[in-house]
């Protein structure tokens, strides 16, 4: 009898080193929520360092300014809480770094402050904290600065660098296209050597970075997919029906944040359907949306509203689409 | 075609841009009291929906033929023109009263699965301002304006009605959604209920502010902007200076 | 049955006749009053809006609704058209002053807008207005960021969208109401 | 690890404990009181009931008195000691008894298909794949709704477990045997072994032995859970199981390896189900595949591959992704073990659970196409009617999602509350109608 | 809810306790409509305070008389009758306050806050009891207002009242004299309100 088994008799016998824990025991060790944070700052490097050439001291002081912001308000708001600190996991400086982007280079300082910090209380803190917002936090700071300082928001200038150190002031792609009519070359929309936010003008680093976090499989792809597709087919519509062509649908995919958006803030995980259709739904929503602002609204741009108008949708959107298991099909189970 | 156009556009400012709730702030009481659940919220939307087009289609009749200063009936009756705008309000407020009565008579008689889903919320509506506020807003086009082109006819006040409607159902079934999301989440608790909901919808109404303009869009689209050059041969009308 | 319903409304009925005497009452005391504050913000206006004019009168002009603004001699000095159109984030309400020939804007009144303050919401500032005073009526307006031309109109500082919506409400109701005028026997 | 290492058996312990709730169904009753000597293959414990499965001794020897213990699953069980007498088969004579020899398909024609049904009851058998279904359950009712495929999962359960793989190495004939005779019993199905491709020794051996017999080696794609019914069964035959249903609503009956070779025993050499092949593997410092006595206390069978290393830090019975962590090395091997899985340290150490951030890997890897991140805050939060909504009830249970999870959360255990809860209540309500 | 209290009971309650506003999420279409400056929130209080006064007053007077069934219709009619007089006054003398408050006068004839009075407090009380009743409920509607709408007004204008107070550099917030900020700043407050009734709520605990 001494030696009978079970948990009862001899408990953990063989040796203190020994656990029991549930299935499965074992885990993926290539990502984590830290891992993916880095990545997303990684694929943002190429439109940092655009964005530090074109803007150079704009871009180096609105990005300091807002990733500081950001992490000292969730340090601030987590102790008032009375929760765990939550720094450590790097998603206030993501929400920074694309918040500082989406700023243009001459937004007076106080405009970054507030919006960082309205951002992340606003639209992450309140919610809960990480994992928990609705809307995406830097959208939310962005429309918030955006609605209380227009302005101050509009991108009236930049460093450029065919003419050495001026500030010029000319007006982004879009406003030039939707007030006067003005197309931008293609060259120069890829290059990013426009005015703009910080992080916007130029197409190819935000591709760049989009194709890398993508590839990491840290941003979804049906996200930019949907965007992109949304975007080419209103676009060619419209063209076929009204050719202009000073700004084709290609103008159309790369001016404006549209790419920046696509990429890396309509990817944001946490603000973004789960289910596969609710990604594809979500990306599409965003593009459809973006276009018609651009084509009808008062404003030149639609990237942020569309992505917080989507973030609202997507809970109900992930509710439309929950999957049917592996051949299900509703009412056939058995009781 | 332009009746159509004008239609669309208030449509469009009834149910996205100048949404009741997000806008206006009118509606709040079920904005924020009934937006817990998906199905409740819709049946709510709908419910919603269907009383503030009945509501605006008597109160459109009563303002256009009776209240409004030279109303067609009171005239005929009286031999003169009268104001009896001042009952306005008390009209408006009995005629919703009925409406919701009738309204769910007419459904638990004749849909009595519609009734089911949606008619609990009927009585609530009564006191919902969204339907008395699309009443004044009926009556402001109706009711002292001067220039008769401007006065509305029964397409606008129903057009904005039901619009509203669609616009209040919009907006309480997108909270709903979030609402169930954040019954999960971890919201620091002087904000639950209530707090979050109003931050929700401060941020919905920042997203919302995106559609700003498109009527105007729609309407430089669909009228092209009636022949800003062509329409006043200037010439001809100098000729004409003199002799006025 | 009836009488019981009589006897239970009676006090209904009674309330409802006060209700409708302390209304009546009220309407008789400030009716005139307040068709007064009404008026004064149009046809009252309009000794302010077109130079030497005393009052105006309602009038309409084909299907146009304008006002006509006399002097104390009982000479037409102007016309003053109200109009209506979709601004940046509503609605904007202006009154347009002509001269009498409907040649010229002699001035521009908002009577409602809800831009948003602090950009739109300056289209009501005089300064601004005062760039119509003088432009002609024969010519569609144009916005422009800095006018130089006869028919430019300069926008406010950041709400070229308000500025644009003005100017064309008030480029579509010039042009109405002189076709309108064309036609017209007085 | 222990692909390449041939079947060992394990020398004959000088005592087993034998449960006898090893499967899915009613508990049998013991037969052999305390004191009794038993015979190799002698019966334990006997049932009625249709759904369970008797279980024999794999021993000869002398029955202690019953204790009982809880295995790893959770289940309580009696379980009947036996100390082994000196006279029993031990090393190549018995894997000779149980796998090896001459396995003559001729003979297969003449067995009547009912006998065979009654053999497999009597002889114990019930999947060896881990579900432990009593298999004469899935052959006549596979036989009585009429099927037109049996197919042989040759995959293997989880990684790590090579005993599948060794057995269709080693014993291909026997597992083709049964599989023709389980067809029989199901009524004259066709038969397909489905093999991973990551194991084509396995799949020429099979096909060597499976000429002209009709049998078809099927390939699958190796990715786990390919050997779950679910996935196996629209990868051979393109038929998806309905929601809640079972293999056979789509005129399928899968089968285990182990299972079928079992079968053959039972009807060509009249053998019980006495032992089963493990793999060992790990941290332990000879990992092989053994062929032990079910009862055998796993720690006969870790010492016997030369002890566990120090850096061990769990052993799992079954795989990683699904078995279930041992606390006591004295736990008797039963017929669903598939394998014993020694862990390092650094394998079951894992960061401290963060909040989801909706990354949806747990919804792209999850085979069922369940949204896992939402049935556990759904169960967190005792949301039950939300968890059902999302078919909570159909998932199962591999594990894939809690793996992926970058913020490290009990996916699966989270699930599990939730799936229990609504059978719970599913319960209740058919209860009272 | 417990009837015998005194008037002054009564009145004190309105303010903080059973803040209309804040603790019985009541009226809220033009507390947030009306709050993006201070004048305008004043006036709407003022109006709410004139037709919660009447209707009281009037119920009160007649709460003998009132048959159930007709109550909620004596109630409507009184309400909408001292709505329109207030609007008419408005109109008046208040013209430009007038348009600034625009529907949101009216609407005060299904705001719940008087409804709500006249059902719990003015039909079953006495003229004093319901008159202070109306007064409390007022004065907590007027504060609450006043709370939103001087953070509006600060934030969004610089103003407070109309006067300047903060320096000519102050960039207006204009979000906040629009409708995300009324609702922004309502959440906020709410939230405080709360945190501030759960502290004092755990400081008497202890
Ligand atoms: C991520 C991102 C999102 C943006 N979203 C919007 C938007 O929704 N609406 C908008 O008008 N501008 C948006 N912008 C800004 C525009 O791209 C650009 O700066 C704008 O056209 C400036 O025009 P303005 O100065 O005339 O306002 C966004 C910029 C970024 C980087
Ligand atoms: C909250 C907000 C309010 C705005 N309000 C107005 C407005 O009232 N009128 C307007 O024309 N543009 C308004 N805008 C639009 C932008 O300022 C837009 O970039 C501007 O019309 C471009 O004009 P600009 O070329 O004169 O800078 C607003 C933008 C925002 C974000
Ligand atoms: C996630 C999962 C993985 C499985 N993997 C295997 C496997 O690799 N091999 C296997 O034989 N059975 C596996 N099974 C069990 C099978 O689904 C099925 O029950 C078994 O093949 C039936 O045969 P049996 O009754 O003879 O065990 C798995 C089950 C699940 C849920
Ligand atoms: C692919 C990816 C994209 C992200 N994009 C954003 C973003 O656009 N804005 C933001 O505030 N945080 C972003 N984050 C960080 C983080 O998810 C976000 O702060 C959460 O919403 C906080 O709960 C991103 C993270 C990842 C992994
Ligand atoms: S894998 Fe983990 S973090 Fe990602 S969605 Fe699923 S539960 Fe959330
Ligand atoms: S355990 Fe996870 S991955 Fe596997 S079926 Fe269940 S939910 Fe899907
Ligand atoms: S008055 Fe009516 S609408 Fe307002 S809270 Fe009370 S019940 Fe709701
Ligand atoms: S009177 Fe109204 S607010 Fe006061 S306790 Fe009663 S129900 Fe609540
Ligand atoms: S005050 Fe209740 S709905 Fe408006």
């Amino acid at each position: 009898m001494n030696n009978a088994p079970g948990k009862e008799n001899t408990p953990l016998a063989q040796a203190p080193t020994l656990s029991v824990g549930p299935s499965p025991h074992m885990v993926s060790r290539d990502l984590s929520t830290r891992r993916m944070m880095a990545d997303v700052i990684i694929a943002l490097l190429p439109v940092i360092v655009v964005s530090f050439y074109i803007f150079r001291w704009f871009a180096i002081y609105h990005l300091l300014l807002a990733v500081i912001t950001c992490v000292s308000v969730e340090a601030l708001s987590m102790r008032l809480l009375r929760r765990p600190p939550t720094i450590q996991d790097g998603s206030a400086v993501v929400t920074g770094l694309i918040f500082a982007l989406s700023l243009p280079g001459t937004a007076p300082w106080y405009v970054n402050l507030i919006g960082a910090a309205a951002g992340i209380f606003l639209g992450k803190v309140v919610f809960g904290g990480l994992g928990q917002n609705i809307f995406n936090p830097a959208m939310v700071g962005r429309a918030f600065v955006m609605i209380a300082f227009p302005a101050a928001m509009g991108a009236s200038g930049y460093v450029s660098q065919s003419t050495g150190v001026d500030i010029l002031t000319s007006a982004t792609p879009l406003t030039a296209l939707k007030q006067m009519g003005q197309g931008t070359s293609l060259m120069h929309l890829l290059m990013g050597d426009t005015n703009g936010s910080l992080g916007e003008t130029s197409a190819l680093a935000c591709l760049v970075g989009g194709f890398y976090l993508c590839a990491r499989g840290t941003a979804s792809w049906r996200i930019p997919a949907g965007v992109l597709l949304a975007v080419t087919i209103i676009s060619s519509a419209a063209y076929l029906i009204h050719p202009t062509p000073h700004w084709t649908p290609l103008h159309h995919l790369s001016a404006g944040a549209l790419l920046l958006g696509a990429f890396f803030i309509a990817t944001d995980p946490v603000t973004s359907p789960v289910t596969r259709k609710g990604r594809w739904t979500f990306g599409i929503g965003i593009g459809t949306l973006v276009m018609l602002i651009r084509y009808l609204s008062g404003y030149p741009e639609g990237v942020m509203f569309s992505v917080l108008l989507m973030n609202s949708a997507a809970p109900l959107v992930d509710r439309l689409t929950v999957p049917l298991p592996l051949g299900g099909s509703p009412g056939k189970r058995k009781p | 075609m332009d009746l159509l156009v004008t239609l669309l556009l208030i449509a469009v400012g009834a149910a996205l841009i100048n949404n009741f709730v997000l806008h206006y702030f009118v509606g709040l009481c079920p904005f924020m009291g009934v937006s817990r659940r998906l199905d409740t919220a819709t049946g709510m939307g709908f419910a919603v929906t269907f009383v503030i087009s009945v509501a605006s289609f008597l109160s459109w009749t009563l303002t256009y033929f009776v209240l409004r200063p030279g109303a067609p009936l009171t005239t005929w009756l009286l031999h003169r023109e009268v104001d009896l705008s001042i009952l306005n309000y008390i009209v408006y407020i009995f005629v919703i009263a009925s409406s919701v009565q009738f309204v769910e008579m007419y459904v638990r008689r004749f849909f009595p699965n519609l009734h089911r889903s949606f008619g609990v919320y009927l009585p609530l509506i009564t006191t919902n301002c969204a339907i008395l506020f699309a009443c004044l807003e009926i009556m402001k086009h109706v009711s002292g304006v001067e220039d008769p082109a401007r006065v509305w006819g029964l397409p606008q006040a129903l057009t904005l009605a039901f619009f509203a409607g669609i616009g209040f159902t919009i907006a309480i079934v997108i909270m709903a959604g979030i609402r169930e999301q954040l019954d999960v989440a971890d919201v620091p608790r002087a904000l639950q209920g209530a707090g979050i909901a109003f931050v929700v919808a401060g941020i919905l109404a920042m997203a919302f502010t995106g559609f700003t303009g498109v009527d105007r869009g729609l309407e430089k689209i669909l009228k092209p902007a009636p022949s800003r050059h062509a329409a006043s041969p200037s010439a001809r009308i100098h000729s004409r200076g003199g002799e006025q | 049955m009836k009488l019981r319903y009589i006897s239970e409304a009676w006090l209904v009925l009674l309330l409802a006749t006060g209700f409708a005497l302390a209304l009546a009452a009220v309407d008789l005391a400030w009716k005139t009053r307040i068709e007064e504050n009404k008026r004064r913000e149009t046809i009252g206006q309009i000794p302010h809006l077109v130079p030497g004019a005393v009052r105006g009168q309602k009038e309409f002009v084909g299907k146009v609704y304008v006002y006509r603004a006399f002097d104390s001699a009982g000479r037409q000095v102007g016309w003053v058209l109200p109009a209506v159109g979709q601004g940046f984030a509503d609605r904007i309400e202006l009154l347009i002053d002509l001269d009498s020939e409907a040649e010229y804007i002699t001035g521009l009144y908002v009577l409602e807008q809800k831009e948003t303050p602090g950009l739109g919401a300056n289209i009501i500032a005089a300064q601004w207005r005062k760039q119509f005073t003088g432009k002609p009526a024969t010519l569609p307006l144009h916005v422009s960021q800095a006018a130089i031309g006869e028919n430019e109109i300069q926008a406010v500082t950041g709400a070229t969208i308000s500025s644009e919506s003005v100017v064309s409400i008030v480029n579509e109701a010039v042009a109405g109401f002189r076709r309108a005028l064309e036609g017209w026997e007085r | 690890m222990s692909s390449g290492s041939p079947i060992r058996v394990l020398p004959t312990p000088p005592r087993v404990v034998v449960p006898l709730r090893q499967h899915i169904g009613a508990p049998p009753e013991p037969v052999a009181g305390p004191k009794t000597l038993v015979s190799f293959g002698q019966k334990l414990g006997e049932c009625r009931a249709f759904v369970s499965a008797p279980v024999h001794s794999p021993l000869s020897g002398t029955v202690e008195r019953h204790t009982t213990l809880t295995l790893p699953t959770g289940i309580r069980t009696v379980a009947v000691p036996v100390s082994a007498s000196g006279d029993n088969l031990s090393g190549r004579a018995l894997l000779d008894e149980i796998l090896g020899g001459d396995w003559d398909y001729e003979r297969i024609k003449d067995v009547d298909p009912d006998e065979i049904a009654a053999r497999v009851q009597d002889a114990g058998i019930v999947g060896l794949g881990g579900a432990t279904f009593p298999t004469h359950v899935k052959l006549i009712s596979a036989r009585e709704k009429g099927v037109e495929l049996l197919i042989v999962n040759g995959c293997e359960c989880e990684p790590y477990l090579t005993a599948d793989h060794r057995m269709m190495l080693e014993a291909a004939r026997a597992v083709l045997c049964g599989a023709l005779l389980a067809a029989r019993a199901c009524g004259g199905a066709g038969i397909a072994v489905a093999v991973e491709d990551n194991k084509l020794d396995a799949v020429r051996a099979l096909e060597r032995e499976a000429a002209g017999t009709g049998i078809r080696v099927v390939t699958v794609k190796t990715k786990y859970p390919m050997g779950g019914e679910r996935e196996l069964v629209p990868a051979v035959t393109g038929r998806l199981i309905p929601s809640g249903g079972l293999p056979l609503d789509v005129g399928v009956v899968v089968i285990n390896v182990g299972t079928a070779a079992a079968i053959a025993r039972a009807v060509l050499r009249g053998g019980a189900l006495t032992h089963r092949v493990v793999t060992v593997t790990g941290a332990v410092h000879q990992p092989g595949n053994l062929l032990a006595p079910i009862g055998a206390a796993c720690r006969d069978l870790l010492d016997f591959c030369g002890g566990i290393k120090p850096d061990a830090a769990r052993i799992v019975a079954g795989g990683p992704m699904m078995g279930f962590a041992l606390a006591d090395l004295d736990t008797p091997l039963t017929k669903g073990t598939s394998g014993l899985v020694v862990l390092r340290r650094e394998d079951v150490e894992r960061e401290a659970e963060t909040e989801c951030i909706r990354c949806a890997r747990c919804v792209d890897v999850c085979p069922t196409g369940l949204v896992p991140t939402k049935i556990a805050l759904a169960a967190r939060n005792e949301l039950w009617d939300r968890a059902e909504k999302l078919h909570a009830s159909d998932c199962i249970e591999c594990g894939c999602c809690a793996y992926v999870c970058p913020a490290r959360i009990p996916l699966v255990q989270l699930i599990k509350v939730a799936k229990a809860r609504l059978a719970e209540i599913r319960r209740t309500a058919a209860e009272r109608p | 809810m417990t009837d015998d209290a005194t008037p002054l009971e009564r009145f004190l309650r309105g303010i903080i306790p059973e803040n209309p506003v804040y603790r019985q999420l009541l009226g809220l279409c033009p507390t947030l409509a009306v709050t993006n400056n201070m004048k305008a929130a004043m006036t709407m209080s003022g109006a709410v305070l004139f037709v919660l006064l009447g209707a009281n007053l009037v119920v009160s007077l007649i709460r003998g008389l009132l048959k159930p069934h007709l109550r909620i219709l004596v109630f409507t009619l009184t309400i909408a009758t001292f709505v329109t007089i207030a609007d008419r006054f408005l109109a008046a003398f208040m013209y430009p306050m007038s348009k600034e408050l625009g529907p949101y006068v009216p609407l005060i004839i299904v705001n719940c806050i008087i409804i709500c009075r006249c059902e719990v407090c003015a039909s079953r009380q006495s003229p004093a009891v319901a008159i202070a009743d109306a007064s409390g409920q007022s004065l907590g509607f007027a504060l609450a207002l006043a709370s939103i709408a001087t953070v509006r007004e600060i934030l969004g204008s610089g103003t407070w009242w109309g006067i300047r107070i903060l320096p000519a550099g102050w960039d207006n917030w204009v979000i906040m004299v629009l409708p995300a900020g009324a609702f922004l700043t309502m959440g906020l407050l709410l939230g405080i309100a709360n945190w501030l009734g759960t502290i004092r709520s755990e400081t008497k605990g202890y």
